[in-house]
C-alpha cells in the first residue's frame, strides 16, 4: 500500500487513492478531425515505462481531486506529485533525467 | 390525509460502549470557488480558511473542508430552509452549487481514550493527536466504508457516513471493540 | 537426447544418480541465426521448440535476461482452461489444452499436467447470467463446459461454502479438461527439447536494442552479449513487450501491472479441483506437493518491480476464508509477484508487427501460463510462415485502431 | 520418568507452575515458560517428527523460528487444529495437546520411511523423469498417489470459530527485534521522544541475553535488561508488542506484523482474537533481526539428537533443560565452545570437542582445555549411527590439505552439538529491496543501504556479541530518530567496527573420496542432500534460483532460513565459482508463515463486504421478500405469498401492475446532482442525447457512452432548473459514472462552471407503476396537479406528499401510467407504508425486480449490463434515436465513426418468440441460423434476457443477433442439450407498442 502525496492534502494511505492511468493524454479537441488511428492511439496506446512515468491519481476518498504524479515504476518511488494543469516539477524532471542517465 | 412531516426514520446503528448516533441535522453541500465559499461561510457567521482539512464551528454551525471547491455544512435540524434562503441571498450571482444531503448520511460520534485505536482497526490514517489534531476533518476510508472524519475533541471523533453504511460500520466498530480493555 | 524413464532413473540408481547430462547446455551466442526469439519464458523456448520441431528451423536462440522461466511462468498459479465466451479465445485456448494434453510425453519430461477440473463461482443473478451465456457459447463453439447447481458444485469440492456466506453460491460453470500443471517443468522442459534440436537457450542476455536494416526489417538485436543478427526475430517477453517492442519503434496498447500469488505451507491432500470467483476475487487449487496455491488480484497502478500491496492479498485471502473457513487456520507460506501485460480488451496480440521480420506475442494479462503450449505453437507457426495461423489471426494489433476487439473483459459486464 | 532431563535449578521457567500436556497421547508435564520443545527435550524425547520425502526420523535441531524438523499439529478441539506448528515456539499450556505429523501407523513405526530405501532411484527431480506412461495413468495412478504421500500436517475441516483483527499504526520509529541492539535502540530513540512501536516474535524480551545464564556478564551491567525493559514498558510513546512477528516489509515504510495474542493461554478469553494483524506506517524502520546458526552438513546429520549448539545452550541456560547425557561438539568457531562449557558445567558429559580448524587457540578453546575437554581440532565428521535417535558420530583427522585421512575414529553420544558459525537474518532488509554484500571474514551476506528508510543493527548486520551489539543499536535508535525528524541529545558513537567471528565455509564438511552413498542433508524438512544438489549441478542447473525449485531446498516451511548459505556453498564450489557470484534467492514475505485469518480479519459474513439496504428494506423483510445481490445492495427481487415459487410470484407482481397498481422500491439506483451555469453544455458533451431543448420540469431517457463509442451507462435525466439536473444512473454504474463525470470535469472540460453531487442516498424513491397508480396518489400527494395534461408522461414537479417534500417523476419503466416519488430518505419507510395504505382498495402490490425486469422486457426496454455487455453501441440496442444528431461531438462520438461500428455484420437487439410459447428459453443461449448445424459452429447471437410473460400468456425474449433487424420474421435456432428450439425474430417491443398505456 503505497503512500501518496496529496496535492491539496499531503500525505495519504494509497487506499483512498483511485489510479487514472496514464497522464497528459489530453482529449483530442475535434476528435472528428482524427485519424482512426489517432483515436486509437487516445484511447489504447500507453508508453507503460519502464523508469518516471507521469500518471494521474483521484484522492477519490479525500478532497476527491484529481492530480498527477511522477513515479519511478522500477521502484514505486514517487519523484513529485501536481496538479492537475500544471507542467511537472523541473525539479523531479531533472532527478529523473539523472536517474535515467545513471541507470 | 396523514402527516409524516415528523416520521423520520434513520438507519440502523449497532449499539457498542465508545460509539453513538449523532441526532438528526441539516446538511448541505456547498461548492464553488474560494470567494464563494468565504461569502457563504460569511453569511453563516463562520470564519473562512482555505486551509486543507480543517473544520470551522459556531453557534452549532459547522463548516467542514471536504476539497478545495467543497464544504460540508451541518446545522441543527429544521434549519434547512433558514440556511439555502441565507445562502442564496448571499450568493446572489456567484457561481456555486449547493445541494440538500440532509439525509444522505448520518452521524455518529466515537468517544473515549481509546477512539484513536478503536478507529484504526480500519481507518489508516495516523489518528495521533500531533498528526490528526482537534478540527481537522476529511474523507478517509474505514475498512470498506468511506466516511467523513472529524475530531472534535481530543478524545471525540464525529462521522459521517452515507446511510446505507452505517450498519456496517456500526457494527465493525462494536466488533473491534470488543478487543478495548474497559 | 538423454531419454527419461522410471528404467532411467533405476539404472542410474545403481551408480549413484551419476551420468546425467545437462539438460539443455550452457550455450554461447553465435554472430547470426534464423531466428530470434526474446524471452526465455514457456512461451519463448515453446515457439523455439515447435520452430525446430514442425518448421525445421532450428538454427534459433532463445535470448533470456535472466534465468528461463523466471518470469510469469514461475510465478502463477498454474491454472488450465479453455471456457472464454468468444468464439476466437476459446479456439485459441483450447489449442493450447489440447497441447498440453500430451505434453509430457511430446517432450519427455512430466509437466504433471492435471485435468483435475476447473470451477467458476457465479454468486449473483448476473453472475449466473454470464456464466450460463459462457456454458451456452462453449457447447455451441466446442469446448467442454458445463453448469452445476451449488450442491452440485459442493459435491465436486466438499470444503466449498455456498451459504450463510455474504454472497452464496449460486451455480458454478466448470470445465473438466481444465486443471493445473508444474509450471517451472514446462519451461525446462521445453528448453531440453529445444536444445536436443539445436535451439541455443541463452541466459542472462539482456535485449538493449533492436536493429533494422535499410528497408526497415529488424535484422539484429543488441544485447548484452554482444549482436546477435537474424532475419526473424520474435518478441514473447511478457510485462517487459512494451520495452522491447519500442526498440523497435512498435508501440503497444498495453500496460504492465504487478499481480501477486501466494502459497500456504503443505498439507495432506484435501483439495479436488480449482475454484475460481471471479466475483469475490478467490482463485485456488492444491498442488501436488500440498500447497494451497492461491492467485491474488493485480494493484491499480504499472509496476515493473514484481512486487504488490499488502491490501491486495489480504483481499484475495479474505475471499479464500469466506468460501472455506477451514482455511482460516492455514498459514501463508510465501507470497510473490509478477508483471502482467495487459490489453484494453484483456485480449492477446500473438501477430505480425508493422516492422518486417518482427513478430509480437503479448498481452497474455493474467491467463498466460495456460495459453504456453498454444501461444508457443502459433507464435512459431507465425514466425515461419511470415502469416498467423487461423485461430490467432483475429489477434492483431490493428484490431484496436479497427474496434474488433475480443472483450472478455466488457462480456463479463459489471453488474446492473 | 517425568523432566529426568531438567537441570535441579536455573533457567527461566517457573518450577512452581507445573503444566501438563500430551504428545501423541502420551501424558507428559513441563513448567511454566517452556515451549513444546524444551518440555520435550526435559523428558528425553527427542523423536518428533518425519520428514517430507524419506520420512526419515527428525528430532529438534533448534530453538527458534528457524525450526525445520519438529513440526506438530496443536488441537484444542475439532475445529481447533493447526498444523505444521514449530514445537520450538509453541508455549507449554495446561492440557496441551500436541500430535506429530506425516507418519503412519505411529511416529516410531512409519510405513512412509520406506521411500528412504528407494531413495537412491528417487534423486532430486525424480518425478519430472517418470511416471509419463501410459499418458492417462498420471491422472489416475501417478497423481493421487504423489498426492497421498505428500504434504504435511492435516489441513482442519470445520470452520475456523476463532476470530481475528487488524490495526493500523503509526511511528517515527519501527524496531523489529528485542534483543541487545533493538532494546538498545528502542532506549536510544525513545530518549528523542520519538513515537516507537518495539516489536520481538519471542514472548519474552531478551533474545539471545534470554540464553545467558547471566545476562548482565555478558554486557558488562548486571541490571541493563531489566532496568531497560522496564523503561520500555512505562514509557508513554514507546507500544512494545511481544508473540509479534515482522512478516513483510512493504512499499514505502509500510511493515506488517502478526501478533498472536491467545495461542499461548489454556483457557482464551472467547471475545479476544486469536490473533491481530498491523499494518505499520513507520518514519524509519530499525531491524534488529538478529542471526541464524548455521548447522554444519555431513554424513547422517539429520538424526535426532543432532542439535545446533547455541539450541542446546538456550535449552539449558533459559529452559534448565540438558538435551542430553554425552556430548559432542561439532564446529568451526570459537563461539560455539560456550555451548560445550555451560553443558559441562552441568554435567553433561562432554566426550569431544571436533574442530575442523587447524588449531583453535582463541579464549574459548583455551578455557575448554583448561576444563579437560577431549578437544580435536583439524578433524571432520564421516558419519554417525543411531535410528530414533543419535547414538555415536565417526570422525576422521584432515590433512594439510584438508583431506581426511587415516582410520575413522568413532565416538559414542546421545547427543551431538554443531555449530558452522551464524547467518545474518537480512530477510526484512532484503525484502525492502536492499542490497546485500558478501563478507570474507564472516562468511554471511551483510546488509547495505535499502532504498526505503530503514537501517539494521546488531548481529543482522554483523556484529554479533551481545555488547557490541547493544552498543550498535544504541547509536542506531539514535540515528533513526534523527532521520525521523526529532532532536537527539545523545552523542552518535561510531558503530562498532565487524568482529571476525570465525565461521565454517559454508557447504559440506571434508568427506572422504568415493564416499559411501549416505545422506548429509542441506535442507532438513524436504530431505534435500548435498548429493542432490550436486545432481541438479551436474544436470545443468546453473542459477540458484533454478536449483532451488529443482532440488526445492530452501522451499519448505523454513524457506530455507537454515539451509540457504550451505546449499550456496555446495553448489558454488561444484560449478567452480565463488559464492557470491552464484548470488542468492529471493527473500520472499512472509518472513515466517501468517495465518490466513488474521488477512481476513473482521472481513467474514455479513461484514465480509458492506451489506447497503435502502430505507424500505426492513419493510420488504417482514413482507417475506426474497432478495438479490446487486453490487453491495440488497434488493428485493420478489414477495412470495403463502408459499408461492418466484415462478408465481412474478406472475402475479406482473399482473398487478398491468391491471392495478405496483409499488416498487428504485431506491437503490444512482443520483447525480449536476448544477452550475454550464450544466446543460455539460450534459450535452457527455450523453449521447441532446439537453438543450430539455425545458424544466421535463425528462429524457439518457445514453452514456465510453469514448470507445460503447454503451457504459443510462438513466432517466431530469431538469430540475434552468442550470440543474437530476441524473440518475443504474444501480451498479453509481459510483462509476460519477467518477466518470468528476474525471471530464477535473481534467478535460475545466472550463465549464459545472459542480456534482451525489444524491442517491438523499432520495427513497418510490415507483408507482400501474393503471391505478394516479388514483392511488391522488389523496396523498399535495401542491402537484396529477392529471397527464398537468403533468404528462416523463415530466417532474416539486411538491409535499403526507406533508413531506418530494420530487415527483411522472415516469415508466414498466409501460404503465407511472410514478416515482423521490422523497428524503429518512421519511422513506413511512411514505412507502402511506402509499400501500392508500393503494390497498386499488389491488396495489409490491413487485421485486424480477416482475420489473418482465415489465420492462415486455416493453422491450433494455437493462444496461445484461441486454448489453461492452460490446454494444446505441444503434446495435435499437437506441440510434436518442443521439443529438447536430450534435459535433459527444462521448463515445467518434469511436462511433470507425467502420466496423455500424457494419451490417454487427448484432442487434431483437425480440424472440419461441414456437412453443410456454417454452422459456435460457439466458446466454445461442443462435444459430440453420437447425442442421452442429458443434463446433460460430453461433450468430444469443438470449440476452428471458421470461414468462404472464401479461401475454407466452414466453418473450430479448436477444443480441448478427444483422437482427434484417431478419425480422425469421426463424432462427437456439441449440440446447435436448435439440433445437426454432424462434421466431420480432420486435423487441411486446407489448402496447405505441405506448398509450403509460401516456395515460
Amino acid at each position: 500500500m503505497l503512500l501518496i502525496s496529496c496535492p491539496y492534502c499531503g500525505e495519504r494511505p494509497e487506499l483512498e487513492f483511485v489510479h487514472g492511468g496514464q497522464a497528459h493524454i489530453a482529449r483530442p479537441g475535434d476528435p472528428s478531425a482524427c485519424s482512426d488511428q489517432q483515436w486509437a492511439d487516445y484511447l489504447y496506446r500507453r508508453d507503460n515505462i519502464k523508469g518516471v512515468h507521469a500518471e494521474r491519481w483521484r484522492h477519490t476518498h479525500g478532497c476527491g481531486r484529481f492530480f498527477n504524479a511522477l513515479r519511478d515504476t522500477t521502484s514505486d518511488h514517487f519523484l513529485a506529485t501536481y496538479k492537475v494543469g500544471e507542467p511537472p516539477p523541473a525539479q523531479a524532471q531533472a532527478q529523473a533525467q539523472l536517474r535515467k542517465a545513471t541507470t | 390525509m396523514r402527516d409524516l412531516s415528523a416520521a423520520r426514520q434513520g438507519p440502523y446503528v449497532a449499539a457498542s460502549p465508545l460509539v453513538r448516533p449523532l441526532p438528526p441535522m441539516t446538511r448541505l453541500l456547498l461548492r464553488g470557488g474560494s470567494d464563494t465559499l468565504a461569502a457563504a461561510l460569511a453569511a453563516l457567521g463562520l470564519p473562512f480558511t482555505e486551509a486543507a482539512c480543517r473544520a470551522v464551528s459556531e453557534s452549532g454551525r459547522s463548516a467542514l473542508w471536504l476539497g478545495p471547491d467543497e464544504r460540508l455544512l451541518l446545522a441543527p435540524q429544521r434549519q434547512l430552509i433558514e440556511l439555502t434562503q441565507l445562502l442564496r441571498e448571499a450568493l446572489g450571482g456567484r457561481a456555486h452549487s449547493l445541494v440538500d444531503v440532509t439525509h444522505r448520511q448520518c452521524a455518529l460520534e466515537v468517544r473515549g481514550p481509546q477512539a484513536e485505536v478503536l478507529l484504526n482497526c480500519g481507518c489508516p490514517l495516523d489518528l495521533d493527536p500531533g498528526a490528526f489534531p482537534v478540527g481537522m476533518c476529511t474523507r478517509t476510508v474505514l475498512a470498506k466504508a468511506e466516511v467523513v472524519l472529524w475530531r472534535t475533541a481530543e478524545h471525540s471523533f464525529h462521522l459521517e457516513v452515507w446511510r446505507s453504511f452505517a450498519a456496517y460500520l456500526s457494527k465493525i466498530l462494536a466488533l473491534a471493540a470488543r478487543e478495548l480493555t474497559p | 537426447m538423454q531419454r527419461f524413464s522410471g528404467l532411467s532413473l533405476i539404472r542410474r540408481g545403481l551408480t549413484g544418480q551419476r551420468g546425467w547430462q545437462p539438460q539443455w547446455r550452457q550455450a554461447e551466442p553465435k554472430a547470426a541465426y534464423d531466428a530470434i526469439i526474446v524471452g526465455g519464458g514457456g512461451h519463448g523456448l515453446g515457439a523455439a521448440f515447435y520452430l525446430a520441431k514442425e518448421h525445421g528451423i532450428s538454427r534459433v536462440a532463445v535470448l533470456e535476461k535472466g534465468w528461463i522461466g523466471g518470469g510469469n511462468t514461475g510465478r502463477n498459479t498454474t491454472i488450465i482452461r479453455s471456457n472464454y465466451l468468444f468464439d476466437e479465445s476459446a479456439a485459441l485456448y483450447d489449442h493450447s489444452v489440447q497441447l498440453w494434453e500430451s505434453l509430457s510425453q511430446v517432450l519427455n519430461y512430466n509437466v504433471m499436467f492435471s485435468q483435475r477440473g476447473v470451477m467458476m463461482l457465479a454468486h449473483t443473478v448476473h453472475d449466473v447470467q454470464v456464466s450460463q451465456r459462457h456454458v451456452h457459447a462453449n457447447r455451441a463453439n466446442g469446448v467442454d463446459n458445463e453448469w452445476l447447481t451449488p450442491q452440485e458444485a459442493r459435491t465436486r469440492c466438499p470444503l466449498l461454502k455456498i451459504d450463510d456466506i455474504r454472497y452464496p453460491v449460486l451455480g458454478a460453470a466448470y470445465q473438466r479438461r481444465g486443471g493445473t500443471a508444474r509450471h517451472d517443468a514446462v519451461a525446462w522442459g521445453f528448453a531440453r527439447a529445444a536444445d536436443a534440436l539445436g535451439v541455443d537457450i541463452i541466459e542472462n542476455c539482456e535485449v538493449l536494442g533492436i536493429e533494422r536494416d535499410a528497408s526497415g526489417a529488424a535484422c539484429a538485436v543488441e544485447t548484452t552479449r554482444g549482436v546477435i543478427r537474424a532475419p526473424r526475430i520474435g518478441v514473447s517477453a511478457a510485462g517487459h513487450s512494451s520495452v522491447i517492442m519500442r526498440m523497435a519503434g512498435v508501440e503497444l496498447p498495453i500496460e504492465s501491472y504487478p499481480l501477486q500469488a501466494l502459497v500456504s505451507e503443505p498439507v495432506k491432500s484435501i483439495f479436488p479441483c480449482v475454484v475460481m470467483s471471479n466475483t469475490i476475487h478467490a482463485y485456488i487449487s492444491q498442488s501436488d506437493k500440498g500447497e494451497m496455491v492461491i492467485g491474488a488480484g493485480t494493484d491499480a497502478y504499472t509496476s515493473y518491480t514484481q512486487r504488490g500491496g499488502l491490501h491486495i492479498s489480504r483481499h484475495a485471502l479474505e475471499a479464500i476464508c469466506e468460501l472455506f473457513p477451514m482455511f482460516r487456520r492455514l498459514r501463508m507460506l510465501r507470497g510473490w509477484g509478477g508483471i502482467v501485460d495487459v490489453t484494453p480488451d484483456r485480449s492477446p496480440i500473438l501477430a505480425k508487427t508493422p516492422v518486417p521480420g518482427l513478430y509480437v506475442n503479448c498481452g497474455w494479462g493474467t491467463g498466460g501460463f495456460k495459453a504456453t503450449p498454444g501461444a508457443a505453437h502459433l507464435l512459431a507457426w507465425t514466425i515461419a510462415h511470415d502469416a498467423p495461423h487461423p485461430i490467432n489471426a483475429p489477434f492483431t494489433i490493428e484490431r484496436f485502431r479497427d474496434g474488433n476487439l475480443i472483450d472478455e473483459a466488457a462480456a463479463a459486464a459489471v453488474a446492473h | 520418568m517425568s523432566q529426568a532431563l531438567r537441570t535441579p535449578s536455573g533457567g527461566r521457567i517457573n518450577r512452581a507452575r507445573t503444566v501438563r500436556f500430551t504428545f501423541d497421547g502420551r501424558e507428559l508435564t513441563g513448567f511454566e515458560g517452556d515451549t513444546l520443545a524444551s518440555a520435550l527435550l526435559a523428558n528425553d524425547v527427542h523423536l518428533v517428527g518425519r520428514s517430507f520425502k524419506y520420512h526419515r526420523p527428525r528430532g529438534v535441531l533448534t530453538a527458534g523460528p528457524e525450526e525445520p524438523s519438529a513440526l506438530v499439529a496443536i488441537r484444542r478441539d475439532a475445529a481447533r487444529v493447526t498444523p505444521n506448528l514449530r514445537a520450538t515456539e509453541v508455549e507449554l499450556y495446561e492440557g496441551l495437546v500436541a500430535e506429530s505429523q506425516n507418519r503412519w501407523p505411529s511416529l516410531k513405526l512409519d510405513v512412509g520411511a520406506v521411500s528412504g530405501l528407494l531413495s537412491p532411484f528417487i534423486p532430486a527431480g525424480f518425478y519430472y523423469k517418470t511416471f509419463m506412461w501410459p499418458r492417462r495413468a498420471w491422472q489416475w495412478l501417478y497423481e493421487p498417489k504423489i498426492r497421498a504421500a505428500a504434504g504435511l500436517g492435516r489441513a482442519p475441516e470445520h470452520p475456523d470459530p476463532d476470530s481475528y483483527s487488524n490495526r493500523f499504526a503509526h511511528c517515527d520509529v519501527l524496531i523489529v527485534g528485542g534483543g541487545p541492539a533493538g532494546l538498545a535502540a528502542a532506549h536510544a530513540a525513545a530518549e528523542s521522544g520519538a513515537r516507537i512501536i518495539l516489536c520481538e516474535q519471542q514472548p519474552q524480551l531478551g533474545g539471545s541475553l534470554l540464553s545467558e545464564t547471566d545476562p548482565g556478564a555478558a554486557l558488562g551491567d548486571g541490571e541493563w535488561l531489566s532496568r531497560t525493559i522496564q523503561g520500555l514498558m512505562n514509557h508513554p510513546r514507546v507500544t512494545v508488542l511481544t508473540r509479534t512477528t515482522a512478516f513483510g516489509y512493504f512499499p514505502h515504510n509500510l511493515i506488517g506484523l502478526e501478533q498472536r495474542l491467545t495461542e499461548h493461554l489454556a483457557q482464551p478469553d472467547p471475545r479476544q482474537p486469536r490473533e491481530r494483524q498491523w499494518q505499520v506506517r513507520a518514519k524509519e524502520v530499525l531491524l534488529a533481526t538478529g542471526a541464524i546458526e548455521r548447522p554444519l552438513v555431513f554424513p547422517g546429520n539429520d538424526r535426532p539428537g543432532i542439535l545446533l549448539a547455541g539450541a542446546a545452550r538456550s535449552y539449558l541456560n533459559r529452559y534448565g533443560v540438558l538435551a542430553g547425557r554425552r556430548a559432542v561438539l561439532l564446529t568451526a568457531s570459537d563461539e560455539a565452545y560456550r555451548s560445550a562449557l555451560d553443558l559441562h558445567r552441568a554435567g553433561v558429559t562432554i566426550a569431544a570437542i571436533v574442530d575442523v580448524r587447524p588449531q583453535a587457540a582463541g579464549e574459548l578453546p583455551e578455557a575448554a582445555r583448561r576444563a579437560g575437554l577431549p578437544l580435536h581440532t583439524a578433524a571432520t565428521v564421516v558419519g554417525t549411527t543411531g535410528r530414533l535417535r543419535v547414538q555415536g558420530i565417526r570422525i576422521q583427522r584432515l590433512d594439510a590439505q584438508g583431506q581426511p585421512q587415516g582410520a575413522a575414529e568413532r565416538i559414542a553420544c546421545d547427543l551431538v552439538l554443531m555449530s558452522g558459525g551464524h547467518t545474518p537474518s537480512v530477510h526484512l532488509f532484503s525484502q525492502s529491496r536492499g542490497k546485500l554484500h558478501w563478507n570474507e571474514a564472516l562468511q554471511a551476506f551483510l546488509p547495505g543501504q535499502s532504498p526505503e528508510k530503514a537501517r539494521c543493527a546488531g548481529a543482522c548486520r554483523g556484529i554479533f556479541s551481545a555488547e557490541a551489539a547493544r552498543r550498535d543499536g544504541e547509536s542506531a535508535g539514535a540515528l533513526a530518530a534523527r532521520d525521523a525528524g526529532l532532536a537527539i541529545g545523545a552523542i552518535i558513537r561510531e558503530p562498532p567496527l565487524l568482529e571476525a567471528a570465525g565461521a565454517a565455509v559454508p557447504g559440506e564438511l571434508p568427506q572422504p573420496a568415493g564416499r559411501p552413498a549416505i545422506k548429509a542433508f542441506v535442507d532438513w524438512q524436504n530431505d534435500v542432500t548435498s548429493r542432490d544438489l550436486s545432481l541438479a549441478a551436474r544436470e545443468g542447473f546453473r542459477s540458484i534460483e533454478h536449483i532451488k525449485r529443482y532440488t526445492t531446498t530452501g522451499m519448505a516451511t523454513d524457506q530455507g532460513k537454515i539451509s540457504n548459505l550451505n546449499a550456496l556453498g555446495i553448489v558454488a564450489r561444484q560449478i567452480g565459482k565463488a559464492i557470491p557470484e552464484v548470488g542468492l534467492t529471493t527473500f520472499r514475505m512472509p518472513y515466517t508463515p501468517v495465518t490466513f485469518g488474521s488477512f481476513a480479519g473482521y472481513a467474514r459474513g455479513e461484514l465480509f463486504d458492506p451489506v447497503r439496504t435502502t430505507p424500505i428494506h426492513d419493510w420488504a423483510v417482514h413482507e417475506g421478500a426474497v432478495f438479490e445481490d446487486v453490487g453491495l445492495w440488497k434488493r428485493a427481487r420478489y414477495f412470495p405469498r403463502n408459499g408461492e415459487s418466484m415462478h408465481a410470484a412474478v406472475n402475479r407482481e406482473c399482473q398487478s401492475v398491468r391491471t392495478s397498481c405496483g409499488l416498487f422500491d428504485a431506491s437503490t439506483l444512482g443520483k447525480i446532482e449536476v448544477v452550475g451555469k454550464d450544466a446543460v453544455t455539460f450534459m450535452n458533451r457527455l450523453y449521447i442525447n441532446s439537453w438543450t431543448s430539455l425545458a424544466v420540469g421535463r425528462c429524457r431517457y439518457g445514453i452514456l457512452l465510453r469514448d470507445d463509442g460503447f454503451v457504459y451507462d443510462d438513466g432517466i435525466v431530469a431538469r430540475i432548473a434552468e442550470d440543474r439536473f437530476h441524473v440518475t444512473t443504474t444501480t451498479g454504474g453509481a459510483a462509476r459514472v460519477l467518477a466518470m463525470m468528476e474525471d471530464y470535469l477535473q481534467t478535460e472540460w475545466r472550463d465549464l462552471s459545472v459542480w456534482l453531487t451525489s444524491t442517491t442516498e438523499q432520495w427513497a424513491v418510490i415507483a408507482v407503476q400501474g393503471p391505478g397508480a394516479r388514483h392511488v396518489l391522488e389523496g396523498l400527494v399535495q401542491d402537484v396537479d396529477l392529471s397527464a395534461a398537468a403533468l404528462p408522461h416523463m415530466s417532474v414537479a416539486p411538491g409535499r406528499i403526507c406533508g413531506v417534500p418530494m420530487r415527483l417523476f411522472r415516469v415508466s419503466f414498466t409501460g404503465e401510467l407511472g410514478f416515482e416519488i423521490n422523497v428524503p430518505a429518512d421519511f422513506g419507510a413511512a411514505v412507502w407504508e402511506a402509499v400501500y395504505e392508500a393503494g390497498r382498495p386499488h389491488g396495489i402490490t409490491p413487485y421485486g425486480t424480477e416482475a420489473m425486469h418482465v415489465l420492462r422486457a415486455e416493453k422491450g426496454y433494455i437493462i444496461v449490463g445484461q441486454d448489453t455487455d461492452g460490446t454494444v453501441t446505441p444503434d446495435d440496442a435499437g437506441l440510434a434515436w436518442a443521439a443529438g444528431t447536430r450534435k459535433s461531438d459527444f462521448v463515445g462520438k467518434r469511436a462511433l465513426e470507425r467502420p466496423v461500428m455500424h457494419g451490417p455484420e454487427r448484432k442487434q437487439l431483437v425480440g424472440l418468440l419461441t414456437a412453443e410459447p410456454h417454452v422459456v428459453l435460457e439466458e446466454g443461449a445461442q443462435i444459430v441460423p440453420d437447425a442442421r448445424v452442429t458443434p463446433p459452429t460460430r453461433p450468430i447471437g444469443h438470449v440476452t434476457s428471458s421470461y414468462y410473460s404472464a401479461t401475454l400468456g407466452r414466453s418473450i425474449a430479448l436477444a443480441l443477433v448478427r444483422a437482427g433487424r434484417e431478419r425480422m420474421g425469421q426463424t432462427l435456432y437456439v441449440p440446447m442439450p435436448g435439440g433445437n428450439l426454432s424462434v421466431q425474430v420480432v420486435s423487441p417491443v411486446f407489448y402496447d407498442p405505441k405506448g398509450s398505456r403509460q401516456n395515460a
